[in-house]
């Protein structure tokens, strides 16, 4: 075994805090542990997601056959711009989202108004 | 002594003798040199290769600047035997309080849940099973190092590498740092981001090894559409449960969690905008530099850190190999509706591993597109190690 | 012991026991789950209403995050029994020491400054007189807390709710925070962006009541132009007169005037800039975070929060009835040239009172804008809660 | 009165510090003197503003009588750049228009020189 | 107590009497209004006439705002007799901890090494001497201060005005100060940053007498390319060489270079733009408001001040004639291909002496462009004055 | 000599260190040492740069006659986006590079692609 790799096992560390020396056995086990413990966390999340999931839609369904004719499309461009020519409108939005595929930042944006100077 | 207008050429010789003696010239060590070459190897690599620049340049140019002979009672500061400070601490000194207080790998956490979509993962909870597996890595490495005689302490930091996320392995490096004599933060940063700056090297010859090609060729249908309510809800829940299961996982969770939210709620867009990229590049500069400034070449360059890029690399293989097999496993369970390509992204390193799943699967079929299936695994390992780290530090944290 | 390679099963039970002590399960107190609770609904007015949610979404997450049973200790950091910490504090101990050392507040403050257009109060300086009289309602609602038992640092603490201004109440309830032993931090702050997100409701009836129809109707004339050279006289000139009378108002009145002169000057565009979006954005989620982080169920849930609460209410009512009183007043001597209605605007509450001042005014003849007319006194609240708290602290601040 | 609303009242705060406990009469004083210190303090901030808003306009005025022909109203957009239709122009003071509006980002700007690629 | 309802006028005077003490006005000394009215006359000077306006403005704020009588114990602390802190400090004492431990001057360094461009310099190395010769005025300049009876630590301080570099100038004063009783930080650095604010006024006449009208018009050759590779060595380089004879100068000339490696790399844009926005220009608020804050009028207004004062235009006019000559010579060996006006760039203050430095040749000639010939001494000056406040700390830094 | 000017000359400062108090001659000497050190350091660099520049030139040449020609031009709008008109691109670009010379940021950046939306 290479468990005495390391000249001397002391009890404390230089700050005065106790260090824990395992054996093999004992380390299988803390990872065995350790594995389960970890499924067993990501099981309960899991369990949760897809219970909320199940409970979101539901509701959804039942909200949504409701309002089913009160939405309209909406475009990004409002209708009062309308004197801008739709290639200004194109070289807008593209210069923004130009802008922040560069720098990678993951605001949203709209183009709100159009105003003439 | 006033009176004395004239001054020997004794004083002029005793002034440049201490200038020589300040000087770095005299205090040379080989080790400090071989350092130096080191933090340029690193910084060819972040340069040239763009291997996760962001904190392999910072690490390399610290771990650059404290090697420089003379420099570290300057930009350190003095400290005695121990490694306790004497008096002021230097620049680097005091940058290091956020690593010594655990205070910086959570706030980068913010920043990147502010940039991550969970909603992959949402559509197909499923797939969260494969970033526990993925922990598989973290586990064994620990045996492992266990075996290479290290305490425990240092075994739980060593496996953590497995969890291929920068800012969980230094958050459970430093938070255990009492508990161990050894001195691993820097080689353990390094050791990590390096090999998740490998990953398609490390990756790709065993994602192979493990899957069929006919495997390889499932496609898999698209994921639903995640309501907003669902992405608002997620991030509390999974602080909530992993929470009361293991509260030390908290301060990386939950801020990983709280930037989320504060995307995905869409009304503090100010705040997310900030945390992921202001404050979140500030304390990448300030964490990579005094992470490197650890790796002070007396203190480096050991038996031990060849145990640990060893022990790193076998983390890194064992964890693409625990998702490899639940992603197989689950692909029998459902009837082959499952591509186990998407195993290997369960290691984290977001969202690399995620792009090498697609890389793979199109190399069998180029209109197979795996990369949103893919970003569930993915995302998940990041959930699956901070577990794994909050149970370390449960256990081994005093 | 290193000989003994079997383990016995009585150990791994000790582990398993020791992982179940160390979850929050087993340290749980129902009033950490009425705080979550608390906490949830807090985020849904912040992310549904869009109530104040800059501040109200970290400050619900901070109650959120500390109340998850046994997590105060990794979060927060081991307190004795009078709340000072035992070693190192954990990740939001240490956020909160910028609320501890009030130094959060006039930072924000700096960035709020650099927002403000202190143009229409220069324009028309006696709607400052409104600015004074909305404090009414913090000096009504100190009396009230001296009668309800309170000691007198908490009751100015209480009292200041009634400003209207988060920064301000949070940095006089914190500088006031060792001269009593009641622990106000997060209540005060809850109430107070609790209720300026509730300042519609509140203010509207009580519009309505005190001025008459007549009185709504009023069109006030244009305001004159300022100029450069008058926008950048003043920081300095409120600085100086409100510095002189009382020096403890000088923290968070200088900053707020750096911040409007740094703007006003345009010379220094860089550091208003950052002043306004990064360095306040950061502030804030740290303040949000660790003021919330005070809300422990065992310490919150007592009667005196309910007081609180009422009393903040008062504060708010009392605050927007004084406003509303000078202005009539203003009416009667100016002979009706002045629109009673941009008194509530009085409270501060920056732009939301002033915005209800313009909506009110507009129900009553569509064609009326007031909003320019509110703004004036609605920035003179902050200068006027800032003089209340500088009162307060010079009084009861040793 | 419900002044005996809290069992006990310490003298000194738990870090040390002396507390101090009113009467409800002390506490009205204390809450009209603090009532009168505002005021006074608004009253005379009002007087100063009021003066030297006088002072400049008095100025001011002075200034501009002598002036007068000297300004002329400048376009944000220069001469320089008239090869560059004006539809493309508007776009790109548009983009970064919409793009401040929606960062409520307080910086000023204008279009000093369109470079032609 | 309690019973007795009634309060008498007696505790109402003590109440006025208490907040008139409290206030300001009782404790006014007529050098605080002294310095108020020099905090005026510097805005009016980075406002109105935009002089280094960044700085300029923070530090005359802070002093404006320290000298409002009775605000020094609110603001900064209550000191005692020997100026160390009693209890909590306050808000700018706390901004000032940053000065205190010499941070934010590398940390400014940062973000300007992330905006300049060592690329001329690379093209012509030689002209690196301009930027050694340009300490001339440091060295003269220590040399008076020991002459006038300034200790040696003092000296020093006052000396690297010389350097014309405002972050070397207060790193060096501050790192000096507990060598030394002068409280000399505010001074040296309101002489630093107004002398290179009136750089042009100290120039132009030195640069006319020290030039012939024939060597003003002297046309220098076009700078080759520097190749990416190059730039990305150099500040390697430079850490590595200076870092090897100077280790005192590492933490300035370290941080500049990292900022410039960052930049030039090219692989963490991210990172290199909060180095040089957000990053620098929080710093750049604190730092100015705390060295503002330091100019006490009963500290400030001694004859030492005068003295400085006086010391520092010697520093900035040898520094630009120690250029120039240099410069002068240099054309001299090279037969005539060097222009000497680029000499006087050499004392760093970029990029406003190199401006002048095209200025004054245009004069001469008006299609003589010099900038980029003179960005190479001009940046030079910035590690010119490095290594002089290398040496200086290592001979009288303990 | 106006050494005198300062009353005292304490030993030691108020923190505690060491004051150290040059004459006049001793002033000169460090002065003059202390031009030659800063000399010195740069004389060094000077060298270093100039025998690496050397070294990268020498490189390069034997590279660059391999590779002469290898290289093709790239334009910074890619091919793709050639249904967008040449007028919009560049009202794309000069709106960033606006707001770049407006922010002062040394971001560079290139237009990737071009949404049709
Ligand atoms: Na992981
Ligand atoms: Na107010
Ligand atoms: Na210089």
């Amino acid at each position: 075994m290479l468990a005495n790799l390391l000249a001397s096992r002391p009890e404390t560390s230089t700050d005065g805090y106790d260090i824990t020396w395992l054996t093999l056995p004992e380390g299988l086990i803390y990872a065995l542990i350790g594995f389960i413990v970890t499924f067993l966390g990501i099981v309960i999340l899991i369990f949760c997601v897809w219970i909320y999931g199940k409970i979101i839609k539901g509701v959804r369904e039942k909200s949504v056959s409701k309002k089913k004719s009160a939405s309209v499309p909406q475009t990004v461009v409002s209708e009062s711009d309308s004197d801008v020519p739709v290639e200004v409108r194109l070289a807008i939005i593209a210069a923004i989202a130009a802008y922040y595929e560069n720098e990678k930042s993951s605001c949203e944006f709209k183009v709100k108004r159009i105003k003439r100077l | 002594m006033q009176a004395n207008l004239l001054i020997s050429f004794q004083q002029i010789g005793d002034m440049f003798k201490n200038l020589w003696e300040s000087s770095g010239l005299v205090a040379s060590d080989w080790r400090n040199y071989v350092m130096i070459a080191v933090s340029f190897v690193l910084m060819y690599l972040a340069i040239v290769k763009k291997f996760e620049p962001l904190l392999l340049l910072p690490i390399a140019f610290g771990m650059f600047i404290i090697n420089i002979p003379g420099a570290k009672d300057v930009v350190w500061g003095t400290t005695d035997a121990e490694g306790h400070f004497v008096g002021d601490r230097g620049l680097l000194g005091y940058l290091y309080f956020g690593v010594e207080k655990v205070i910086y790998p959570p706030l980068i956490f913010l920043g990147i849940g502010a940039m991550t979509d969970f909603g992959p993962l949402i559509a197909n909870p499923k797939s969260m099973l494969i970033g526990a597996a993925a922990q598989l890595g973290v586990f064994i490495t620990f045996a492992g190092a266990i075996l290479l005689g290290f305490d425990a302490a240092a075994a739980a930091s060593i496996g953590i590498i497995g969890g291929a996320d920068g800012p969980t392995a230094i958050y459970l490096t430093q938070a255990l740092s009492k508990f161990t004599n050894e001195d691993l933060l820097s080689t353990i940063a390094i050791a990590a981001y390096s090999y998740m700056a490998l990953i398609p090297i490390i990756q790709k010859p065993l994602m192979k090894l493990c899957t069929t090609k006919k495997e390889r060729a499932i496609k898999m249908k698209q994921l639903r559409e995640v309501s907003k309510i669902e992405k608002i809800i997620f991030p509390l829940l999974v602080t909530l449960i992993v929470g009361l299961l293991l509260p030390d996982a908290i301060p990386l969770l939950g801020m990983l969690m709280l930037g989320n939210l504060m995307k995905e709620s869409g009304v503090v867009d100010r705040l997310s905008s900030q945390a992921q990229n202001g404050l979140m590049n500030t304390i990448t500069i300030f964490l990579g530099l005094s992470v490197g400034c650890k790796a002070l070449g007396t203190n480096f360059l050991q038996l031990q850190t060849l145990y640990i890029i060893m022990l790193g690399l076998v983390a890194f293989c064992f964890g693409t190999i625990g998702g490899l097999l639940m992603a197989k496993l689950m692909n029998k369970l459902s009837g082959g509706k499952i591509n186990p390509l998407i195993g290997s992204a369960g290691v984290s390193a977001v969202p690399m591993a995620a792009r090498i799943s697609e890389d793979v699967g199109r190399e069998s079929d180029p209109s197979n597109h795996l990369l949103m299936h893919a970003m569930g695994p993915n995302v998940a390992g990041v959930i699956g190690s901070a577990v794994a780290a909050g149970f370390l530090l449960a256990c081994f944290g005093g």
